[in-house]
């Protein structure tokens, strides 16, 4: 913590998004709000992935055109573009599957339908 | 369906859009981008389409089994593309080096040859096509999903 | 023969993918062709396990660096970290993988008849061609972000094909909650990962292995990569999930995610024994992990004695039975940084906690397989609502018998051999936990003979007089985990020195591992 | 009793991820052992501009071929779920 902010401002907005994506999901019973606090908390963790590849004063890791050699991380970003891919995914067959529920039982609220409790 | 003006418009500007998705393919590895994300622009422009013609129109020219073709050939492509580096390792680029897109650029920061990167372009291409036609599937799938639920209530 | 155990590794994981892309192409220019396609592919992995776990049990640890010029560089030239992805199985892995392949062989020879009534069966295997492809690479894989990858290929098409018979209701239910439950462990497994390649930069479990330095951050990490696994294997305060998923999945698919919820555990170890083992004293990690066994081992049966869905009543069993394995392997963890207790009884309780994966493994999907095969003939899962299913079911019920004694522990068969290791082991660590062993044991019977005296005895009730015995391929999926079961009886002692013992040893000899990679 | 339960994990879960964004390294100077060697040797070693790519196709390509198997899991699945139902 020797430059910039007195305190690592980009991983306190990772431990927010995080922490807020958990209360969401243990309080809410509407399992399209549950669906978006998975979302939140993948969009978390994905920004906690790709601020640790920055570098102070770096650019993207691309030779094309660079106007300096100094750049950030790769491997971060890789593994960000990997895990969006999967929380795309992830969430579309959760709506899926909640549009079907929805379908079955007429509500989308986990406290109604039989087994969702706990 | 949408009005006339707003059908006109996104038939000229999905034309834009998939051309710059492919744009973002194909350059994938010189310049920002790649197979994903070039896959994700285009099916953003099939997402403009079928809220611009609405889901039933759309899957009349266009059929989900199409599209899960198309994407089990894009994968088939890549697993291929990894399996052809097996001799020494599975996905050993194995193009480097050869006379296909086999050059070696300069190293550091350079203007950028499209002939350069052995496999990834191909491998770019297998996951544009596979992501353009997966999302799309999703897309197209689940907007006819809901709308038949808008009719029957 | 040289070329193709080299590649095996991979193979096994790219051969069941490369079959899942091709399935819905051919499914729908023949179905014939598809299901022969599906039995081939699992049958040529069981086959690639069987020689590449031989040739482990020959030449040790075997290393596979994907992209690199040579499939053991594992450290580029002149630098002194991996780079690349590496797949590096050990014999613990492999053992995993023996299991998961036969099973997964059984469950799709099982399905090809119990399916056949259903829509949608191409997308069906090839979800089950995907499940088994992430599976494997659960198993083999030695890096931690591609562990992460392939966890979800594993819970997403699990979770899929637990909803798979969309017209129930309940069904999507327990999909989804699966799917949730994957995805915040998923996510947690995958925050720990970034705490560790935010301290050293290094993904590859070896070389983390190697440099971690046990501080408040790798703390935080193990708590959440212990409560992530924990979630999905599903032990007591996380096992909610667990019955609701594993009732209204087809039955060869809850056989499946019985193995895969085995996969997750084995991930657990693979983190506590190889990535963290001697870099701090593993007490207290090793108690919780047993605390958390011993309550899912008494929560489970008793919550499973007054059930009468009998898919649910398995269910809970599953639990219980999950928590034996706990207890003896995280005995083995208490005692790792004492090498004198190790030697005298630590190994002992982790070998008897592997060898209760091992035939957990077999009995429980026979179990599930043979509620399958009732639910198949008679439509209901009521345990009630069932009776004198033994006139007509002969050898359904021969099966069941021979699930039920296993997973009670009767002596002759080989449940009682690996609860046998681990009540001796665990009496010597403390006596207390292994007489609630053997009471669990005792109530599991008393449960099982119930559900046993319901189905088949008594009169044939009218309401089932046209049953037949069900179709043949159903039969052989069920023989082949019965005909496992009677091997181990037989030969628990083979069993035990060919493959527990190295998968122990592997599990303990954390230098190995590490010098597999590192080199040195 | 849910609640309480919901609180306590809630506020252990916060205080993990703060202590975490305490002890973690400052922003914008991260160890890079493996990923100097990647900066330095993505050129010649795949020949791609860009690095990035370099990495997801070559250095982790297997974590692509994952990811990929997904998205086809995922749209394997949606489709399944929502498939015609048998004509009776």
């Amino acid at each position: 913590m020797t430059q910039g902010a007195p305190f690592n401002v980009p991983f306190l907005a990772v431990a927010a998004l995080i922490g807020i994506a958990f209360y969401i999901i243990l309080s809410q019973r509407n399992l399209i709000k549950l669906v978006m606090g998975l979302g939140i908390m993948a969009s978390g963790v994905n920004l906690f992935l790709v601020t640790l590849g920055y570098r102070e004063g770096g650019v993207a890791p691309i030779y094309t055109h660079a106007p300096i050699e100094r750049m950030v991380l790769p491997v971060p970003q890789a593994l960000t573009l990997t895990s969006i891919v999967i929380a795309v995914a992830t969430l579309a067959l959760m709506l899926s599957m909640v549009v079907h529920i929805y379908r079955h039982t007429g509500s989308i609220d986990s406290e109604e339908s039989r087994t969702m409790k706990g | 369906m949408m009005s006339k003006i707003v059908r006109t418009i996104s038939n000229i500007l999905s034309l834009f859009i998939f051309v710059y998705g492919l744009y973002i393919i194909i350059h994938g590895h010189l310049t920002p981008g790649g197979g994903f994300q070039g896959g994700a622009v285009v099916a953003s422009g099939v997402a403009l389409l079928i809220v611009a013609f609405g889901s039933h129109n759309i899957h009349k020219s266009l059929k989900e089994h199409h599209l899960s073709i198309l994407e089990s050939g894009g994968a088939l492509i890549f697993i291929g593309l990894a399996f052809g580096g097996i001799a020494t390792v599975f996905f050993y680029n194995f193009l480097v080096g050869s006379s296909i897109f086999g050059h070696i650029p300069p190293s550091g920061p350079n203007p950028g040859d499209i002939w350069t990167g052995g496999v990834i372009p191909f491998m770019n291409l297998a996951v544009g096509l596979k992501v353009l036609a997966g999302l799309s599937a999703i897309l197209l799938v689940m907007a006819l999903a809901t709308s038949v639920m808008e009719v029957e209530e | 023969m040289d070329k193709l155990i080299t590649h095996s590794p991979i193979l096994i994981i790219a051969i069941p993918l490369l079959a899942a892309f091709l399935t819905p192409l051919i499914s729908r220019a023949n179905q014939k062709a598809r299901d022969v396609l599906v039995i081939t592919t699992l049958a040529f992995a069981e086959f690639l396990v069987i020689i590449l776990a031989r040739d482990i049990c020959a030449n040790g640890i075997h290393i596979y660096t994907l992209g690199a010029s040579s499939p053991t560089l594992t450290i580029p030239e002149q630098y002194m970290v991996p780079v690349r992805i590496i797949l590096e199985v050990d014999a613990m892995s492999i053992f995993m993988c023996i299991i998961w392949a036969t099973v997964s062989l059984a469950a799709a020879i099982y399905s090809l008849s119990s399916m056949k009534e259903e829509t949608g069966r191409d997308r069906f295997y090839t979800l089950l061609l995907l499940m088994v492809g992430g599976t494997f690479g659960m198993m083999l894989t030695g890096d931690l972000f591609n562990l992460f990858v392939f966890l979800e290929i594993s819970s997403i098409a699990g979770g899929a094909l637990a909803a798979f018979r969309t017209r129930f209701a309940d069904a999507l239910e327990g999909g989804l909650k699966y799917i949730i439950i994957s995805t915040v462990g998923a996510l947690m497994v995958l925050f720990a990962i970034g705490i560790f390649y935010a301290q050293y930069n290094l993904l590859n479990i070896a070389a983390l292995a190697q440099v971690i330095q046990y501080t408040m951050l790798d703390k935080i990490a193990l708590t959440l990569l212990v409560t992530a696994f924990a979630m999905k294997t599903g032990v007591v305060p996380l096992h909610m999930w667990f019955p609701d998923t594993y009732t209204v999945a087809p039955a060869s698919i809850t056989a499946m995610l019985v193995i895969s919820s085995h996969a997750c555990m084995y991930l657990l170890f693979r983190i506590c024994f190889s990535l963290y083992g001697v870099t701090l004293n593993m007490a207290t990690v090793g108690w919780i992990i047993i605390i958390l066994g011993v309550l899912s081992m008494f929560v489970g049966v008793t919550m499973a004695v007054p059930q009468t869905d009998i898919k649910r009543l398995m269910s809970y069993h599953a639990i219980s039975q999950i928590g034996y394995m706990w207890l003896g392997v995280g005995v083995g963890l208490a005692v790792l940084g004492n090498p004198e207790a190790l030697a005298t009884y630590g190994r002992e309780a982790i070998s008897g906690g592997i060898f209760h994966i091992l035939n957990h493994a077999v009995y429980k999907p026979l179990l599930f397989l043979t509620a399958g095969a009732l639910f198949y003939r008679t439509g209901t899962r009521d345990l009630n609502r069932m009776g004198g299913l033994g006139h007509s079911m002969k050898l359904t019920s021969i099966f069941f018998i021979i699930g039920t004694l296993s997973i009670s522990g009767v002596p002759p068969l080989n449940g009682f051999a690996s609860k046998f290791m681990i009540y001796e082991s665990v009496y010597r660590f403390n006596p207390i936990l292994a007489v609630i062993a053997m009471l669990v044991s005792i109530i599991t019977l008393a449960s099982f003979t119930k559900a046993f005296q319901s189905a088949f005895m008594g009169p044939e009730l009218s309401a089932y007089k046209g049953v037949k015995e069900v179709p043949k391929s159903m039969i052989i999926g069920m023989g082949i985990p019965a005909a496992g079961i009677i091997f181990f009886s037989l030969f628990p002692g083979l069993i035990v020195d060919w493959i527990v013992h190295p998968a122990a040893d592997a599990l303990i000899n954390q230098a190995t591992y590490i010098n597999a990679v590192m080199g040195g | 009793m849910r609640k309480i339960a919901m609180a306590a994990s809630l506020s252990v879960f916060i205080a993990f991820l703060i202590a975490a964004t305490l002890v973690i390294h400052p922003f914008g100077y991260p160890p890079s052992q493996m990923d100097d060697y990647i900066i330095e040797n993505a050129q010649s070693e795949t020949g791609a501009n860009n690095v990035v790519t370099a990495v997801v196709f070559d250095y982790r390509g297997f974590d692509t071929l994952g990811e990929a198997t997904i998205l086809f899991t995922a749209v394997t699945g949606v489709v399944m779920l929502f498939r015609r139902k048998k004509r009776e």
